[in-house]
């Protein structure tokens, strides 16, 4: 069956892969009985068994570890960190050692392993809100997939199943379109049009490194990554009520990034807002930012303007923390800022 | 155990049972900001140890800290706005239920990630040191934290230093939905105190008298410069891991059992019977706290939101 | 005595301190009886005692969040990680707690934790080589310091020390001045002119925030940290014989970053280079280029130029190691492309 | 033990001691690249402990890790080579001292990171328990590293997976200048392993029969599937820290009654007085060994530096 949700595109991806190389194993905290937190796994312990799905201790450094060390020998691991702010406690492990080894060792190893992890705000104060991709983006050797529709989820994970390397693949909570561990559905996709495309029960996959235009546009470009991709898509239709053109490009994959497709979309419109929901300061919107200054930037009609969250820890209250969120409106009117900037 | 103390206890442990009582309705019944971890069925554990502490003795708690932070002795208006992300909050409704703190009685603050607290209350213990007026430190953690570096370093560094910490175990039998059984090859997460030099035990953490007992020795030892001890309360969490959580991992009958030994029938059952008090003292206590709970809730009400820009007071001294 | 070297500037720094505040305590492997990796606090341990300066056990997540513990609490901890690389294993005491506990508690505590690491790529291979600024610049709550000269390095340190919130400190191996455990001093500081000014025996401080233009100019803007500071006024000194006047701006601290000072350099010169010695993606220079980019665009004449080392872990092979990292003939090299770029 | 075995051992001990012997030398009297950490005074655990060890079964060693690396069978040319950072090092220039391996051999890499292989070895475990072929995998690691994160969750993990890891603690007494009694609050790191329910010894590191009698339970165990072990070596290194590290922070009288338990002179008592082998047949091994390492260096000499951007090929498979 198709799949409508990213959680259901996911396991497809995860079921698929496993029933093709037994080599892929599965390992986190409640993956197992549990199913996972946000459900992604649920059913792979009835299916794959118990040395293939496994339930781990909460110890972020030793089952990070051990999928290297799987990975070094032979296995493909598959590890669910709960939430990707944890991923600071697996720091060395994920880029020290993953990163690294492969690099330190001359090529005699490959480190075929993915680190799965949920990103986004969802009302759950500093420690459970975090978008972290850019530490990932800023240590060489780790690959960076973000995936904003169950499409790409699906054949995004099956590349980085298959990829020889570590791959941080990153999930957007109100995207799953499943519920938090014992919560109500948090969730946003009920709520998302055509864009937000099915996963076609069927063998592909997307390779790394190419952008998607979710929406083809001429007089701005709009880049965007995971949940934003749709909050962009929104302003931009409504935009286009308003007579402006915005090009919506999604990148699918941070490392490696598709730098070609944003600078001919800027080389096309001359303006560029990028939009992401981790914290402004060395964030994912910042290298685009560089990029495009670097390589566009006697194209452009209007400053880069990037749109995040700013330099803050992201807060509890509901009304702070869609304060410190970028929201619709305030994509609309930096959007416009800069189209009517230098014209 | 004076009577007074006794019913100090058993006050604090019916306030966190019908704090939490009162909030799952409330999370059930309108919508609420966040989640919430609850600590029913584990109240002997915090009220005991907190029995023994000063205000300006230290404690670091977890994801599931409501109980932790009602023993030490932070106002329930304070946690039950904070609850309801008000700025009447005791943390101005920056941090919810995950991160309840009050530096006036020395509650440094929930912790939502596993573990992160013991080397933190590790380190207040040192300021404990350096000052050299007795105080403690205490470190709450479930049995699931005791697999984190965090706790292996934390406790092997108080150790050394000879710090004035209490390490306190949770052992509720599971770390979210995993047994501990099939998280560690070991019964006693107490057995690990062996491994830092330091004195572990296990409690039985659903009877508050033996917590309290036990509880007492490490904290003396403490303030007399003998160093960190690890306890290990063997409790049990009534509800599931997190708000609605069904808890399918385990079954009907192991929460039955557990129920038996509910911490608050049991202390009843002590007090009536061995300490001679009348129903009607605790049935007042119960009233009593009925109202300060209803009065926490109209006081969250009535209290204002914070300002959407508010949290940029926060985030420099 | 005034001190030349970083080392002494900075044990200099830390003996006033401590002096005029019990409250500073040292802690850290092999700073006490050993007087730490790069002899940082060498001597410490007899002027003020085991109670104030303590070796600890290999453990960062320890060392860390007991220096977190001790500053809610009252103290005032100077921890030092033997090497930038190793704060890694501490990433969710220093991002998620340290950086986080204040704002998520609103306001009720103060952390005055001082976190001093060094950088830098001196021929270790790639676990001992990074320069992570960007990670904790990507970290709200965090300030970050980077200090270039033994006379900044002692304001800066004393101020870090004041201030009440987390402060990453980090030292440039090369810039100490003093031997790593055991080596050869391997060392470039004999090698830098006047710039290299030294620190005066005498109680000052250097704001947070203030960029110091090391040598002014009104060609090219190049904005360069730690070593890479020196490396580029080598350059400017050269192009200054063909005649290009190259303004040399050190940040001095990354978080707070003086954006204003590097825009109005911009504006006049109308051309910008970024020189770190972090890797690319998401690193200093991409943030710096992103602030240009928003805030100084219609003056640029050329693209913003970004010098820092690709996307790559530090290879051990000096030949390769060298062949990674920013040198002054690229240095010039790039300067001379914006700098001929446009006109 | 037979003499064979006897034999291989001592000629890998002594081929640690001379080529580390030969690099000192080198970075005394020529421009060497980077940094090292030597083995002398510990040759006895690596090599007790890898006698067991076949190809395909997996090490992860440390800072420290030249002894292991010739001990599970790297060639001492490619060491030798990566030392001076030539294209034909094992590592190919990449790594240098502190990340030599050789996956031919099962040597999975020393990795600079106190404490980091341990995980790592855990999960190699994982791998051979998956295959089922009764391969095993061995950690090396130092009394520093006992007190890491690392240490703690990866042995736990290997415990409650009951995987064929042997983790071998050597207890050098120092952690870089830190003694392990200002670093932790027991006297045997082994004592750890019944907080993770598995055997722990104490074996005298400077004893090659008695490493290799006990490590030989311990790899017997692992692969019959009786799970993880934790072998504390008492040991001891002759040299500095790290290149000419004085190691002010201990005394002369440590160092030379330790040395006088060296573990070579100690092995070859043994092999002259209760196995009766001839001094010249001990003779004849050390020369052999000479001529080697001799040859690694100009081996070494002849090499061709790497390309400057030979690394792009290492970044991503
Ligand atoms: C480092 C980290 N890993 C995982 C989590 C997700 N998580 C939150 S609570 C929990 C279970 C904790 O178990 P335990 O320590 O036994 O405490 P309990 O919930 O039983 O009180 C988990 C896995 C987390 N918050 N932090
Ligand atoms: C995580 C980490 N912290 C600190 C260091 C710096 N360091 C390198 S070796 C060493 C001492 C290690 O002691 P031990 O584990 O006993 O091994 P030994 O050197 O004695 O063989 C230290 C502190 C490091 N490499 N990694
Ligand atoms: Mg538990
Ligand atoms: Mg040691």
């Amino acid at each position: 069956m198709e799949a409508k949700k990213i959680v259901d595109a996911l396991r497809q991806a995860l079921i698929e892969e496993m029933e093709r190389d037994e080599n892929i194993v599965l390992l986190g905290e409640d993956i197992a009985v549990f199913g996972g937190g946000y459900r992604v796994t649920e059913g792979l312990l009835d299916m794959f068994g118990e040395e293939r799905v496994k339930d781990t201790p909460i110890s972020e450094i030793a089952i990070t570890g051990a999928a290297i060390g799987a990975a070094m020998t032979g296995l493909r691991p598959v590890l669910e960190i709960q939430f990707n702010d944890f991923l600071a406690c697996a720091m060395d492990q994920v880029c020290n050692q993953a990163a690294k080894v492969r690099f330190m060792l001359g090529g005699q190893v490959k480190i075929p392993l993915v680190i799965r992890a949920p990103v986004g705000a969802t009302g759950r104060a500093a420690q459970h809100s975090q978008s972290l991709e850019a530490w990932f983006m800023h240590t060489p050797g780790l690959k960076v997939v973000f995936p904003s529709t169950p499409y790409d989820a699906k054949g995004l994970l099956k590349t980085a199943i298959r990829d020889d390397n570590p791959v941080m693949f990153f999930e957007h909570k109100l995207l799953y379109g499943a519920a938090s561990p014992g919560g109500k559905a948090k969730t946003a996709v009920d709520d998302l049009n055509e864009a937000f495309k099915p996963a076609p029960e069927e063998d592909y996959t997307i390779p790394f490194g190419i952008a998607d235009i979710k929406k083809s546009g001429n007089d701005v470009t709009v880049v965007a990554t995971g949940f934003m991709v749709h909050r962009c898509i929104k302003a931009a239709q409504k935009l286009g009520e308003e007579g402006i053109d915005v090009e919506v490009i999604d990148p699918r994959t941070l490392v490696p990034l598709d730098k070609t497709t944003i600078i001919r979309s800027v080389e096309k419109t001359g303006r560029i807002v990028i939009v992401s929901e981790d914290v402004l300061t060395c964030g994912v919107a910042s290298e685009i930012s560089a990029v495009v200054a670097e390589n566009a930037l006697f194209y452009l009609d209007a400053p880069v303007k990037r749109v995040s969250v700013p330099d803050t820890p992201i807060p509890f209250a509901p009304v702070m923390e869609q304060a410190v969120l970028p929201q619709e409106e305030q994509i609309i009117q930096e959007i416009k800022s800069v189209v009517y900037r230098g014209i | 155990m004076d009577k007074e103390t006794a019913l100090f206890m058993y006050k604090k442990m019916v306030q966190i049972r019908k704090f939490e009582e009162k909030l799952y309705q409330l999370f059930l019944t309108r919508p609420m900001p966040g989640s919430m971890h609850q600590y029913n069925g584990e109240e002997a554990v915090a009220v005991g140890v907190c029995a023994h502490l000063n205000k300006d003795d230290y404690v670091t708690s977890t994801h599931r800290g409501h109980g932790h932070c009602i023993a030490k002795g932070v106002e329930i208006n304070g946690v039950m706005a904070e609850m309801f992300a008000k700025k009447t909050g005791c943390c101005k409704g920056m941090g919810g239920s995950m991160h309840i703190a009050d530096f006036s009685v020395g509650m440094l603050g929930a912790i939502g990630i596993v573990g992160a607290g013991i080397p933190i209350a590790a380190g207040a213990g040192w300021t404990c040191k350096y000052r050299g007026k007795g105080q403690v430190s205490v470190a709450f953690f479930g049995d699931g934290a005791a697999n984190e570096g965090a706790f292996h370093e934390g406790i092997n560094l108080a150790a050394v230093w000879k710090l004035p910490v209490i390490f306190v175990c949770e052992n509720n039998v599971y770390g979210f939905s995993t047994h501990y059984r099939r998280t560690m090859a070991i019964e006693n997460i107490a057995d690990r105190a062996a491994g830092y030099g330091i004195p572990g035990m296990v409690v039985d953490g659903m009877d508050v008298k033996e917590v309290y007992a036990e509880s007492g020795k490490a904290v003396e030892r403490a303030r007399k410069g003998g160093g960190p001890t690890l306890l290990e309360c063997k409790t049990y969490r009534f509800m599931g891991h997190s708000r609605f959580e069904k808890s399918a991992y385990r079954t009907k009958e192991e929460l039955e059992e557990w129920k038996k030994r509910d911490p608050i029938k049991l202390f009843e059952e002590f007090l009536l019977k061995d300490m001679k008090l009348k129903r009607q003292e605790l049935d007042e206590i119960g009233a009593d706290v009925d109202r300060e709970i209803e009065e926490s809730v109209s006081f969250s009400e009535r209290s204002p939101d914070p300002e959407p820009d508010d949290y940029k007071k926060y985030i420099f001294a």
